[in-house]
């Protein structure tokens, strides 16, 4: 009886207009999609995306020059250059290079950072025509690199 | 010369509206099935080319013409160039016997013409004889590509399409025998007559008739030739630009063709549905809009299917034709043939 | 108009002919073929002979040079040298041609009893051309019609057996 | 390639046949990824394939060498970049293993959640480009659509949408953020009707049982023989799933049913994975439901040396067994790093499996093994 019932369904296409009943309901629902240039994507502060550096209220940067980023990046693209004060015993910044052609955007710098200067931002529009672009130095990193906003 | 072309004035005329209408329509069934299969997606699919990528397909004609033609090193030169045109010229001729409207169906200064361009006593037997042309198109793209996907996908191609005509032409030998005549004009005027359309009596014939065309125009769930994910492109593999694009226009111009004959055959071509309910409020709407609305829903059918149905392997196809569609289609003609001597004793 | 469509027809005939015969690439020759096939469907529009037309086209062109190439195109994958057309045979077929020119004279010449006798047959079963290929076919030629279904049948069923493959060991479920 | 070596006999047809050898891939739309699959065809029956693998090796074992324990993780990530989470748990795992670091619940908990979310998204996208290449277009975009969703609670908790770098030694990197568990949530309230939404358009369909059933069909024998596991295992009827099997993180305070398949073949396969994202939900509403209060990271020192040793750490990794071999000297970067990954054993089943099948049926075998080449060629 059982496998009548299997028959007379297979001759009625059951089984082919179940899915064509999903998915004529599904042409009637709005579509997800996002018009990227448009609309965007809403980013969670968390992203890793474009590396910044901090400055505080006076505009001088809150690196201190402690070497721990460049310890920690597996990738080695971070190098801070430093010189030793010699009156104050202290390490000061006289050069910061991060090389983003190599960054895998995985954060360690950001999480060992003692002063939190190094930040990896939720800004995510990092194509550039020109590769050279990708080795930021501590201006670009203060300012943000320029930046391309894709409209349409 | 041009005095052998005057009594032709009118078909000239049509041939030149009709090529006119089917590429646009051609270019839009594209845009349609895009949008179509993008909204069942939950996608949107174009919408930067105009309203709502209403111009895509003209961008998207203008991107084929300024492509670079690339004929591949060893391929077969004669055969790569002739290939898209015989894929292309069948699939836009069987067009001028199909019934777009009634023998009276426009009055330009006085004169009434038809909605056709030829009423041809064989109509059927000629689009049937026409469409079976364009596999050569096929084949031959396939062979003179010479690389071994684009051969793979002409020999599958091949063997579908010809023994998808089989029972393609049986299916609707039950509407030739009800209607007793192989002209489209005839078979829709016979509808006219007999009061409902052959899609009632002869629903079996329409469903084999439609899954044939599913299968003859290489779509979804019989996309075989050119599926994707195993043959990469199939026959078309290696054309590119122009050459590519007439296939393209070939195989929805066979969409349409089949969408058109399946609507004259089984669903009225240019009549009205319920013409007693509709008649006194909407026999203004031409016939061809009625012909147009059929076509259109079983285009839309055409989408939907490929929106929703996951494809059938080449064996499960061929068993598929030879086990199920064959016999169910000859039993469908004896039924026929059976009810119609019991009915005329 | 009708001179014009039929010499301008007839002389494209003899030329594809030609080419497929002279074509070095069988599958050109194949694609010669199906002109020539397509253009002799022209001629018998000419005739008023439509079921014909698309007989030819379904069968001929549709149906038996896309076998054709089908198994040229599996050949050629094999790659077997291209021959040229002019080999040992040409002496059997200069007397086969000849011998078609010969008949095909004589049915110019004398043929009009054949064709009177076509034209008293098309009066009897009447002039729809389809109707009346149909009532011929079912009616006194039944049973050459028969004969000719069942040989056909035993040709497929003659390939059939031929062309399966000797049942060789399956490959080992490891 | 594999214990499977054809018999001389149909060695000897295969050369003296009209073979066609067709090279599928590198580039092809279904070997998923850079797959060459030498295929000898007659006709379009496979009498023979060779898989070709390689085209992705980036050395990854070797690279970690020069890495401190902690800073190797990220490349992890890389492996199986559909499962990032799961792979960065693995060796995480190895790791506090070998340091013999004790990781706090929360951290615990949080880890499972994102694992099986990671389940459901690697499940998710099998099902889509599985449901692709046997043609069904519009499951794949649908898959897409639930992974976005999974994807976003990623990135909101862990930063990044692919490789996620999810968890540190001794725990996660930050703490959940607020509205997680809402999101997670909310998730799960879908997931459930979005699977029936797939089994509609699938299980029952007539093509896809025709395309399915009875396809690279493997005994539970000789799947254990070749060395399958995960799902393509299961499938086949074994029951055996390293998270009842030897419980790591908190698996063992949760309960879900092992799916098992009764055929081996790609029918049971889809199945068992469908069922297995129904049980990921469920053990994700478990670990919601039962999170506990505390610390997300145990104190780690900043350079780490574990004492010198060796240790294998596995977990059930969305597509199977996935291990990590981890020698150490002492030093802050690890001696060597093993990595047993699924995706590599299950491929040897691809000769098995296809073998006597036709053209169409290798993308569903490919398919229905849920490989990654970044994980097989490392």
């Amino acid at each position: 009886m059982a496998s009548v019932a299997q028959l007379v369904r297979k001759i009625l296409f059951v089984d082919l207009l179940q899915g064509l009943a999903i998915t004529i309901r599904e042409m009637f629902t709005p579509a997800v999609t996002e018009q990227y240039p448009r609309q965007r994507s809403h980013v969670y502060e968390r992203f890793r995306g474009e590396p910044r550096m901090g400055v505080d209220a006076d505009g001088r940067t809150l690196c201190i020059a402690c070497n721990l980023c460049a310890q920690v990046c597996p990738e080695h693209c971070i190098t801070v250059q430093r010189e030793k004060n010699p009156e104050t015993k202290k390490f000061e910044l006289t050069g910061y290079v991060f090389d983003m052609r190599r960054c895998m955007f995985c954060g360690f710098c950001e999480e060992i950072c003692p002063t939190h200067c190094i930040q990896l931002t939720p800004d995510y529009e990092l194509a550039r025509y020109d590769v050279r672009e990708f080795v930021l130095e501590l201006p670009a990193l203060e300012r943000g690199m320029d930046k391309t906003h894709y409209r349409k | 010369m041009l005095e052998l072309f005057k009594p032709y004035t009118e078909e000239l005329v049509k041939i030149v509206i009709l090529l006119a209408l089917v590429s646009l329509a051609i270019a839009y069934l594209t845009w349609l099935e895009r949008k179509v299969i993008g909204h069942i997606q939950s996608r949107l699919g174009p919408m930067r080319v105009g309203w709502h990528g209403l111009l895509q397909p003209i961008a998207d004609g203008i991107k084929f013409i300024l492509k670079e033609d690339i004929i591949p090193a060893k391929a077969d030169r004669f055969g790569f160039v002739l290939a898209p045109l015989l894929a292309f010229i069948p699939a836009f001729i069987v067009f001028a016997l199909i019934p777009f409207d009634g023998p009276q169906a426009f009055t330009v200064g006085g004169q009434t013409y038809s909605g056709y361009v030829a009423d041809v006593n064989i109509a059927l037997l000629f689009v049937m004889a026409i469409t079976s042309i364009c596999v050569l198109g096929l084949i031959v793209g396939g062979w003179a590509s010479n690389s071994k996907y684009p051969l793979l996908g002409a020999l599958r191609s091949v063997a579908q399409l010809v023994s998808y005509e089989i029972p393609m032409a049986l299916s609707v030998m039950g509407v030739v025998m009800m209607a007793g005549s192989l002209s489209l004009v005839q078979i829709v005027l016979a509808q006219e007559r007999l009061g409902w359309w052959f899609f009632l009596p002869q629903l079996v014939g329409f469903v084999i008739y439609f899954i044939c065309g599913v299968a003859e125009t290489n779509r979804n769930p019989f996309d075989l030739p050119e599926a994707e994910a195993e043959l990469v492109g199939g026959y078309h593999t290696e054309y590119s630009g122009f050459r590519f694009a007439l296939f393209f226009l070939a195989e929805y111009a066979n969409m349409i063709t089949i969408s058109a004959v399946a609507a004259t055959l089984f669903l009225g071509g240019w009549l009205m549905p319920f013409p007693s309910l509709f008649a006194p409020y909407l026999s203004w709407v031409p016939g061809i809009v009625w012909f147009s609305l059929k076509v259109f829903a079983l285009l839309f059918l055409y989408l939907w299917f490929r929106g929703t149905f996951p494809r059938y392997r080449f064996d499960q196809l061929m068993g598929i034709m030879w086990k199920i569609l064959l016999p169910v289609a000859i039993a469908n003609i004896l039924v026929t043939a059976g009810v119609m001597l019991y009915l005329n004793r | 108009m009708e001179a014009l469509i039929f010499w301008s027809l007839s002389g494209l005939i003899v030329l594809f002919a030609l080419l497929v015969v002279s074509a070095r690439n069988p599958v050109h020759s194949a694609i010669f073929l199906v002109g020539t096939l397509l253009l002799m469907a022209g001629l018998y529009i000419l005739l008023d002979a439509e079921f014909i037309v698309g007989v030819q086209v379904i069968v001929y062109v549709g149906g038996i040079t896309v076998l054709y190439l089908f198994v040229i195109s599996l050949i050629v994958l094999k790659r077997i040298p291209l021959e040229s057309t002019l080999n040992r045979q040409w002496p059997a077929a200069v007397i086969a041609g000849l011998a078609v020119m010969v008949e095909v004279a004589f049915f110019l010449l004398k043929g009009d009893l054949f064709f009177q006798a076509f034209e008293k047959k098309k009066m009897i079963y009447g002039t729809g051309e389809t109707a009346a290929i149909g009532r011929a076919l079912y009616g006194p030629y039944v049973f050459p019609f028969e004969i000719a279904t069942v040989l056909l049948l035993l040709a497929i069923i003659g390939a059939v057996l031929m062309s399966r493959k000797p049942e060789r060991e399956q490959t080992p479920e490891p | 390639m594999s214990d499977t070596a054809p018999t001389p006999a149909s060695t000897a047809a295969i050369l003296n046949e009209d073979v066609m050898v067709l090279n599928m891939g590198p580039q092809h739309p279904s070997t998923h990824g850079v797959l060459r699959v030498i295929l000898k065809l007659d006709g379009e029956k496979i009498m023979d394939l060779d898989c070709d693998i390689g085209y992705l090796h980036r050395g990854i074992e070797k690279i970690v060498e020069h890495r401190t324990y902690t800073g190797a993780a990220p490349y992890m990530d890389r492996l199986d970049y559909i499962a990032a989470v799961s792979n960065n748990l693995a060796y995480i795992g190895a790791v506090e293993k070998l340091a013999g670091i004790q990781v706090p619940p929360k951290a615990q908990y949080v880890r499972v959640i994102l694992t099986e979310l990671t389940r459901i998204a690697s499940h998710l996208l099998w099902l889509g480009t599985h449901a692709m290449d046997i043609g069904a277009l519009t499951v794949f975009l649908y898959c897409f659509r639930e992974r976005e969703d999974v994807l976003n609670i990623l990135e909101m908790t862990t930063g990044a949408r692919l490789t996620t770098n999810a968890f540190r030694v001794g725990g996660l990197a930050a703490d959940i953020p607020d509205g997680f568990a809402a999101k997670t949530r909310a998730f799960c309230d879908i997931i459930g009707g979005r699977i029936k939404e797939y089994e509609g358009l699938l299980s029952a369909n007539r093509i896809w049982l025709a395309r399915t059933r009875g396809i690279g069909a493997i005994p539970a024998d000789d799947a254990i023989a070749i060395g399958l596991s995960g799902p393509s295992l299961r499938g086949s009827g074994v029951k055996w799933d390293l998270r009842k099997a030897s419980p790591y993180e908190a698996y063992d305070r949760f309960e879900f049913d092992i799916p098992v398949g009764a055929n081996g073949d790609t029918y049971d396969r889809y199945q068992v994975r469908l069922e297995e994202m129904r049980q990921s939900r469920r053990i994700i509403l478990q670990a919601l439901d039962g999170m506990p209060e505390g610390d997300f990271r145990a104190k780690v020192p900043r350079v780490l040396k574990p004492p010198p040793g060796e240790v294998y750490h596995s977990i059930e990794a969305p597509k199977g067994e996935l291990g990590f071999y981890l020698v150490s000297d002492g030093s802050a970067n690890p001696y060597r790093v093993r990595i047993k990954g699924p995706s590599f054993f299950n491929l040897q089943a691809m000769r098995r499996l296809c073998v006597g099948h036709f053209v169409a049926d290798v993308v569903a075998i490919i398919g229905t093994l849920d490989i990654v080449l970044g994980e097989i060629d490392r």
